[in-house]
């Protein structure tokens, strides 16, 4: 088990907590990807607007799609961002 | 042959298409283009990325696709950065014996890259304001028809 | 912009593809090229035609995508004559605001090409022989599923 | 009504009837084109091998798709041609 999770950030996201990535201490296999934003809510007003409304928040766990039920695991890397617009025009 | 780049750098899809038509047996070649419009005034699109998973999403598209039809030849690049209006995005090349396999894998990959590649666009206005777009529920009900 | 032409000379897909990318507006190109196969060990094909008739079918299949989709530009050459392995035969270019009616249009033209347009293909080998290519249903039901 | 039709062939038509072109005396508004391949085909052996096989012909009057069993009305040109084989490739 890592004893740290690195957290990145993208898109209106990393605006909201104004920074693209950090590291925190390591939640747990068990803690869900909900339950640790919830806890990073309580820390920071940033973090707390980025993730107010979790049906616009999509995750990946070491660069894999998944739901935000998800337990973490022994994942290194989580990435919070919005439902991507790639593709072609706008 | 599958060729996929993600890049901050132009490119040019004719070279792209000449390499395709040259593929042996090749007797269809189809390809989509995506360009940056003026849309509400903007002047640019800015695309952020996630570098660590883009490429290998990008991949799993493309192996998608060549599991899926038989292609003798698919490429994609996909640009990140900031674009002006009227450059170009995004481009996909398909080659295969025949037509229908080549258009049928084109859009299907333009489909998927819409919603499985890790990209978020914000509009970009002359005063350097702007806006994340948000995204479609019909990029994911497009997807879905290939399912 | 409906640009049609029927002509026994090559052409260069990267300068139709150029002129569909600068309309104003346009957010997404497609495209779709044919090529000689060597098929059967085929030196060429040679490609008989209706002069009289030709151009006024190939320019009513543009007229219904253009009426079907609301497309900025379609470009459709098609050529006609002797024609070598790995030489061009058809081009089909389609642009559009969003990427589904270029897509959309581009595979529609290329179906209804091949059972609209008076065109008929001879396979040509090295010592000049030759037979004409026989019809397949399976192109009149590919067309169909547009209707 | 035209007193001459004009008849134009295409691929194995034209090759088993050994001209791409001529003229015939109009056959009259109501003769239907199948009749008049009848006709033409008791005139010459190329003319009954071309048109031996109804199923593989097709038929355009004054340049437009038309039924085998369509009268040939005021046309003043009648082509007969196998199926098209354009597109792209073969």
């Amino acid at each position: 088990m890592a004893d740290r999770l690195t957290l990145v950030y993208f898109a209106w996201v990393r605006d909201r907590i104004g920074a693209g990535e950090e590291r925190v201490a390591h939640p747990g296999a068990a803690c869900t990807i909900s339950a640790l934003l919830d806890q990073l809510a309580e820390g920071s007003a940033g973090h707390a607007a980025a993730f107010a409304d979790r049906a616009r928040l999509r995750a990946a766990l070491d660069q894999d799609y998944v739901p935000l039920d998800t337990p973490i695991g022994t994942a290194r890397e989580l990435a919070i961002f919005p439902p991507v617009t790639g593709g072609d025009t706008q | 042959m599958i060729r996929v780049t993600v890049q901050a750098q132009g490119f040019d899809p004719a070279a792209e298409l000449a390499a395709l038509e040259g593929l042996a047996g090749a007797g269809g070649i189809a390809s989509f283009t995506g360009i940056v419009r003026a849309d509400g005034g903007i002047s640019a699109l800015h695309l952020d990325h996630y570098p660590a998973m883009t490429l290998a999403q990008v991949e799993k598209v493309a192996a998608q696709a060549a599991a899926r039809w038989p292609l003798l030849g698919l490429t994609i690049i996909h640009r990140f950065g900031t674009l002006a209006v009227g450059e170009r995005i995004v481009f996909v090349g398909t080659a295969s014996v025949g037509r229908t396999p080549a258009l049928e894998a084109c859009a299907f990959l333009i489909d998927w890259l819409k919603v499985a590649a890790p990209f978020w666009k914000r509009e970009v206005h002359a005063d350097g304001s702007g806006d994340w777009v948000e995204a479609k529920a019909a990029d994911d009900a497009q997807a879905a028809r290939w399912s």
